[in-house]
């Protein structure tokens, strides 16, 4: 009695779940972008470290970092924009710029460097994965127990 | 839809009343006695079973629909549960945030519900009118299998990539996964603050959608079938019904909904304890809705919504209002623990008792027709 | 005279009683079981579940010596093991006899044991003494929450299993209050700072900590027999077995196999249903003590919360049904029960470094109640 | 059909049955229990009882072509409907969800395109009109919203009925024993609605007991007996007298002739006063019976009237009420131990269900009431304390038993299971004669078993009776035996005592009280 219709139709609605299931995956992964205000050599070039910079992340004040300061914000999907309030030097006047970076997928912390960004060098002068250089501290629970009732659970 | 007509039993209505609903009755006198007791703010109070009704009604409703198919008491929802928590370690290890996370982690649990489903459906299609006592020792089994699966396989067999869920030994998954980037993200997604309480409109609006289905299932071919189903087997079999598949599908249905209601109490949670948040999570929703008067055999929504409000302000004041009486915070603990386990024991034994009463009614009927009869032939 | 749709007692069929007997063939019927090969026919009496277990047990035994693991020190702690919970699984006998269903209300039988101790303690007996006297005191309690127990379980007679589950855990859940609250003074069992409430785990150091396991104990090199235990183990388990032969024993085991005909025979069902819960929860009072002097510490508050499933498991994985156990199924039972508990680990260990003990003990307990509860069960109720 | 024939290991239900029906035609079929009356309607139906014991022989031809339907299934959609005796109804259902169970009218939802019909929502108008419309074919006025549980008997009868009927493919409707449970106005409503279901062309089997209905409404008569069609005349040319003795009346085969005695002027040894007992299907209302001190008195009656209840209510095995006074002393109900310790027994008519421990040796079937009422079998230890169970004793017991009933068995500890019928019959005559009782209850004793095995078991109550002067009450459904047995046969009919006659009289006297108070 399962007509093929109904057997398409099902086909179809799988399809569609996947298909959603997909796009989360890819609208969906967090990163944690950190930005340096810090001095750069790049093909024989010297950049040096911007005065001040404040850094709104969806119009909110997310940082405002000095010299070899760093900053940090969590984003979700792939396309990040941030609003940079630049002052190049002391003293100076203050720029404006809205920065859009495309974010690798497969990396959860990015380092972005500003002044490299600043200038439009390429991308392997602004950008490197985060590597946590804190060691990982191995806490030995007892996994897994199994019959224990565990009282705490809030419920 | 047409008014279902039923006579009323004779007795006084008060007096059965107060015999139907003896659980929930006993609770308000509980929670009146406790809630001066514990000196919690109303607005405290408040917010707290609000926050609580919108992670857990989602997980109570999933035990009406096999209590309409006769299935009694679904202690295995903690399979779909199960199902939730490993859709959850998955996306957590893609480091999928946000809302989008949470809806990847309903598609991705509903697999893995329907296989546990089917699982547990067959088994208690083979153990017919022992299905409460078979669904509790399969919860165990799969506990176990469950442990297996993600203390030891996950890692070398299955690919876990993120250092925070690994557990440094290489394999398995750490006791406590932290699901901050998705915490609240649905109660915060629309939620509107009235008089300091948060009421997470989205969430509410999930669980509405979730009563439509149900109330609208009733009234579906397979709703008719299981209710006919659950009421009596022979007979629904005679008419041609396909008993052994709808039972079947009427727990692979809970199962399902289950996983999504594990999902949303684990965002609104925060974190998720790999191995010990499902283990109780099956006591205590059963207790909730027995709390709201449901019995083995019938339950609605109102039952639910009840249920959940009156064990959980007693969940929430016991504790203190225990410290008050016997100052050792631990006996409301214990009480409030003590106080789910009697609930559900109570309600059991008056189903049961009620279903040999019945049988007896008959007998006294007799007796009376006889006394009719010999009064009439003795004028 | 039409009558309401069919249910279970047996109504004046049309067609002859001939044809009822034909449907309702059991299991294995003796004719098919002469047809079956002598191996097909080991399997289907023996179990099947239960040969896997046992071969899997052996497999350790023989692979123990390659890990390093010395084997008779293995061999030592499954006895020590058995000795422990023997007295335990023969407390589910009397209840699988009467027909009342597997015993998942143990945990009450165990808290009345849990007083008689903690109260032997508190009156300030030591040394063996305190075993006897934690009996004597534990056996008054073990019968009043046994009979009201007992009477419960009459009121619901077919739905026994799932309400004993939660009769044991609420009486866990409202012990845990009383520990808390009962007036003990004596100084090894309460809260240090606080005074009052008696501690989680309290050491039997100085009472009856091995007082069985150290009589008459035979040590030959590394395996150790606690024989004291076993002797007493072996003690009830006689005289269950010679209750059993009473004649409110051969009642009992009538009742179980067909309440129906022990009615008709005029056994009083409620008086033997009752006493076979008495029996049972005495009998789990008394385990839990063995189970303590093997162990060595009284575990209180939510520590019986989960002892009734090992011992549910450990009397099926013997061979019992739901309405049939033997002294054998015991006996069976809980050595391969324990036997596995025991060895998993250290042999699991050595040969692919992961301690699954625990897990595989999880699996292969509660997937032997599954299969003992999805089996038709024939005659008794579940 | 034509010469059908249906057998059950050896024993011949039906031989031999040839019938044909007209559309629009209503047909009545009587005989007595055991005639083969519901076996036929079993096969015409093709309930898989009937294929799972081997099937039948001989062929049906439903409106001209050759059918044999494998499943219930396939006689409804042939058009074929049945009534059960059992109500087969959705208790916490509306007439109407009961009327259309399975068959309900529906509407596409959006989810049913995905997940397939069985999503589609009720429409419930639609259902309203249809069960309205077969209510209204049935010609009875019952409630469609009010659920069965708080319906009237009757009504649920109605409703039962109307389901057939909701079927629009049905062309012949069996309805069994339908008026057993209507009062007299519902069972004249249901005649009007047979007779107008016949005008628009549905042909009925009608099967009941009271006979008064079948000349009102049958168009023609079928009496059967012992599996054979006896009678097949226009209900025009018959009257309730012929149709009894057809049922009732056989050539008494001259071997059963027995010495009924005349016990009259015996003592009264049980007297049994406004005894009500409530077993479902059995009920007993408001009985008066006076035994007499060492005869053989016989009960009989229909089916479902209550002569079963009688003996299962005094020994208290369902729940019962009025005075019984046995040997002078009044025994109270619903306690079996009193009974036993005033030294009744019981044989009880459900063999496998109450009379027997299957899993258990022959030996604990024969001695264990002796040992739990008298006491036997048991070696008093330690003064008396400890009553320990004699193996030997019971052996020996059990032994004497096998030899006196010449039980057919590998030996004393042979499980109760492994035994055939008959033999399983004897164990349980040998467990009431192991009590020495002075009165015996004996419930349907030759039911199911093969004709040399019913010969040895009415010898042995004989023989038992004139031997040990031991009373014996004998509940049987089959009046031949009864006659051949029996001094006295009391007549049990809609639960009450139609009458007692002796047993010389003609069988169809009997069959007169036997339909007289059919309820």
């Amino acid at each position: 009695m399962k007509s093929k219709r109904t057997l398409l139709i099902r086909l179809a609605v799988v399809l569609v779940l996947i298909a959603i299931g997909a796009v989360m995956m890819v609208i969906g992964r967090g990163h944690t972008v950190y930005f340096d205000n810090v001095a750069l050599d790049y093909n024989g070039t010297h950049y040096d470290a911007l005065y001040k910079v404040t850094v709104y992340v969806k119009d909110k004040q997310v940082a405002k970092l000095y010299a070899k300061e760093r900053g940090m914000a969590t984003w979700i999907g792939q396309n990040f924009s941030m609003t940079l309030e630049v002052i190049e030097t002391k003293g100076g006047d203050e720029e404006v710029h809205t920065i859009h970076v495309k974010l690798p997928y497969n990396m959860d912390g990015i380092v972005l460097n500003l002044p490299a960004l600043l200038q439009g060098l390429p991308e392997e002068a602004y950008l490197k994965e985060f590597v946590s250089n804190v060691p990982e501290v191995p806490v030995e629970e007892e996994p897994g127990s199994s019959d224990e009732f565990d009282f705490g659970a809030d419920f | 839809m047409k008014k279902k007509k039923t006579l009323r039993p004779e007795g006084n209505p008060i007096v059965r009343f107060i015999r139907n609903n003896t659980v929930p009755i006993m609770f308000v006198l509980i929670c009146a006695v406790c809630i001066p007791l514990s000196g919690f703010s109303p607005s405290y109070l408040l917010n707290e079973i609000v926050t609580r009704m919108g992670r857990n009604i989602f997980l109570i409703l999933c035990l009406l629909i096999p209590i309409m198919a006769g299935m009694g008491l679904n202690f295995g929802m903690t399979l779909g549960a199960m199902a939730g928590e490993i859709a959850l370690i998955f996306v957590a290890d893609w480091q999928i945030w946000g809302i989008p996370g949470v809806i990847l982690a309903m598609i991705l649990s509903i697999p893995f519900s329907i296989l546990l489903g089917l699982l547990c459906g067959k088994l208690l299609n083979m153990s017919k009118g022992r299905e409460m006592i078979t669904s509790y020792i399969i919860s165990f089994f799969i506990n176990g299998l469950y442990q297996l699966v993600v203390l030891y396989m996950m890692g070398p067999i299955i690919p876990i990539k993120h250092f925070s869920i690994k557990l440094p030994r290489g394999y398995g998954i750490r006791n406590t996964v932290s699901l901050l980037n998705m915490r609240q993200v649905l109660d915060n997604a629309l939620s509107v603050t009235i008089a300091g309480v948060k009421i997470p409109i989205l969430t509410f609006a999930i669980i509405a959608v979730l009563c439509l289905f149900v109330t609208w299932f009733r009234k579906t071919k397979l709703g008719q079938d299981m209710r006919a189903v659950g009421q009596n087997m022979e007979v629904a079999r005679a008419a041609g019904i396909n008993v052994e598949r709808t039972r079947l599908i009427s727990i692979v249905i809970s199962t399902v909904i289950a996983g999504f209601g594990m999902i949303i109490y684990l965002q609104n949670m925060g974190n998720l304890s790999t191995y010990s948040s499902h283990s109780q999570i099956g006591m205590f929703c059963i207790a909730a809705l027995l709390v709201g008067g449901a019995s083995v055999d019938k339950a609605n929504i109102g039952n639910v919504f009840l249920g959940v409000i009156l064990f959980h302000t007693m969940f929430i004041v016991a504790p203190s209002a225990g410290a008050k009486i016997t100052g050792d915070s631990m006996i409301g603990e214990y009480f409030r623990v003590f106080i789910s386990y009697g609930v559900i024991t109570v309600a059991l034994v008056m189903y049961e008792a009620k279903k040999r009463r019945a049988k007896s009614l008959a007998g006294h009927k007799l007796a009376q027709d006889q006394l009719t009869e010999d009064k009439e032939a003795a004028q | 005279m039409k009558k309401e749709p069919k249910d279970n007692n047996w109504s004046p069929s049309k067609l002859n009683d001939e044809m009822n007997s034909v449907l309702s063939t059991p299991e294995a019927s003796p004719l098919q079981m002469a047809q079956m090969s002598p191996l097909r026919r080991l399997v289907a009496s023996f179990g099947l579940p239960r040969l896997i277990i046992t071969a899997f047990l052996l497999l350790m035994f023989i692979a123990a010596p390659f890990t390093g693991s010395d084997f008779w020190t293995q061999v030592s702690n499954t006895i020590n093991r058995f000795s422990w919970n023997a007295v335990l699984v023969l407390a589910m006998v009397p209840m699988i006899h009467s027909g009342c269903g597997l015993n998942f209300g143990l945990p009450l039988g165990i808290i009345s044991g849990l007083l008689g101790a903690t109260m032997a303690i508190e009156f300030g007996f030591t040394g063996p003494v305190s075993f006897f006297m934690a009996i004597v005191i534990s056996t008054p309690i073990a019968i009043v929450l046994g009979m009201g127990y007992g009477w419960l379980l009459n009121k619901i007679k077919g739905g026994e299993m799932m309400i004993a589950t939660y009769v044991g855990f609420s009486s866990v859940s409202f012990m845990c209050m009383m520990w808390l609250l009962l007036p003990y003074k004596s100084p090894t069992m309460v809260w240090g700072y606080a005074g009052k409430g008696l501690r989680t785990t309290i050491s039997l150091e100085g009472f009856y900590d091995k007082v069985l396991a150290n009589f008459l104990q035979i040590n030959i090199g590394t395996l150790s027999i606690p024989t004291g235990t076993i002797l007493f183990f072996a003690l009830l388990a006689f005289l269950m077995w010679a209750f059993l032969h009473t004649k409110t024993g051969t009642a009992m085991t009538a009742l179980g196999s067909n309440p129906a005909f022990a009615k008709a025979a005029g056994i009083n069902i409620d008086k033997t249903r009752m006493l076979s819960v008495v029996i049972s929860t005495w009998l789990a009072a008394v385990g839990i003590l063995v189970y303590q002097q093997g162990f060595g510490f009284i575990q209180l508050y939510m520590a019986p919360f989960y002892m009734a499933l090992p011992a549910v498991s450990a009397i099926l994985i013997g061979g019992a049904s739901v309405n049939k156990a033997s002294i054998a199924n015991v006996v069976i039972g809980t050595f391969l029960f324990q036997g596995m508990v025991t060895m998993t680990p250290t042999v699991m260990n050595s040969i692919i470094q992961m301690d699954m003990s625990e897990v595989i003990r999880v699996i292969v307990s509660q997937g032997m109640i599954l299969y003992a509860l999805t089996r038709k069960t024939k005659g008794g109720n579940n | 059909m034509r010469n059908v024939k249906k057998d059950f290991y050896g024993n011949q239900v039906l031989s031999d049955i040839n019938l044909t029906l007209q559309a629009g035609e209503v047909l009545g079929l009587c005989g007595e229990n055991g005639a083969g009356k519901s076996t036929l309607m079993k096969i015409l139906f093709g309930m898989d009882v009937i294929r799972e014991t081997g099937g039948y022989s001989g062929d049906i031809l439903f409106n001209g072509e050759k059918v044999n339907f494998a499943s219930p299934f396939e006689a409804l959609e042939a058009g074929i409907g049945m009534v059960h005796q059992e109500f087969s109804l959705i208790p916490g259902f509306t007439a109407t969800e009961n009327i259309l169970l399975n068959r309900e009218p529906q509407r596409r939802s959006v989810l049913s395109e995905v997940f397939g019909s069985r999503l589609n929502t009720l429409n419930y108008k639609e259902m309203q009109r249809r069960s309205a419309e077969a209510i209204e074919k049935l010609g009875v006025h019952i409630d469609a919203d009010m659920v069965i549980n708080d319906m009237p008997v009757g009504h649920k009868q109605f409703t039962e009925i109307a389901r057939e009927l909701s079927k629009d493919q049905l062309k012949l409707l069996i309805l069994d024993e339908p008026t057993a449970v209507l009062t007299e106005k519902e069972a004249e409503a249901l005649l009007d609605s047979i007779r107008n279901m016949s005008r628009r062309g549905i042909a009925v089997i009608f099967i009941t007991h009271r006979l008064h209905e079948i000349l009102s409404v049958c168009d023609r008569v079928v009496v059967m007996r012992d599996g054979r069609v006896v009678r097949d005349v226009p209900s025009g040319e018959t009257n309730v007298m012929d149709i009894t003795r057809w049922m009732v009346g056989r050539d008494v085969d001259a071997a059963a002739q027995n010495e009924a005695r005349d016990l009259s002027n015996e003592p009264t040894i049980l007297s049994i006063r406004n005894l009500w007992v409530d077993m479902p299907g059995e009920i007993v209302r408001n009985v008066n019976l006076d035994v007499k001190k060492g005869e053989i008195l016989g009960i009989g009656g229909l089916a479902g009237q209550g002569k079963l209840g009688i003996p299962n209510g005094i020994m208290g095995l369902y729940e019962a009420g009025g005075t019984v006074i046995f040997d002078g002393k009044e025994i109270p109900l619903n306690n079996p131990r009193h009974c036993l310790e005033a030294n009744l027994a019981f044989v009880s008519e459900d063999r496998r269900g109450v009379g027997l421990l299957l899993d258990e040796s022959l030996e604990w079937n024969v001695a264990f009431p002796a040992m739990q009422i008298q006491g036997k079998c048991l070696k008093k230890l330690l003064g008396g304390l400890i009553k320990w169970r004699d193996e030997k004793a019971i052996t020996d017991l059990t032994n004497k038993y096998i030899k006196e009933l010449a039980i057919k068995c590998t030996s004393s500890k042979q499980k109760a299971k492994e035994l055939s019928g008959g033999n399983q019959q004897k164990v349980c005559l040998a467990k009431a004669f192991a009590l020495e009782p002075k009165f015996l209850f004996v419930s349907e004793p030759t039911r199911g078993i093969d004709v040399g095995a019913k010969a040895l078991v009415l010898e042995a109550l004989k023989r038992f009776n004139r031997e040990n002067g031991v009373t014996v009450v004998m509940i049987s459904s089959e009046l031949e035996e009864l006659r051949s047995i029996c001094d006295r046969i009391a007549i049990v009919s809609g639960g009450k005592i139609a009458g007692i006659l002796p047993a010389t009289e003609p069988s169809e006297k009997f069959g007169e009280l036997m339909v007289s108070g059919v309820r």
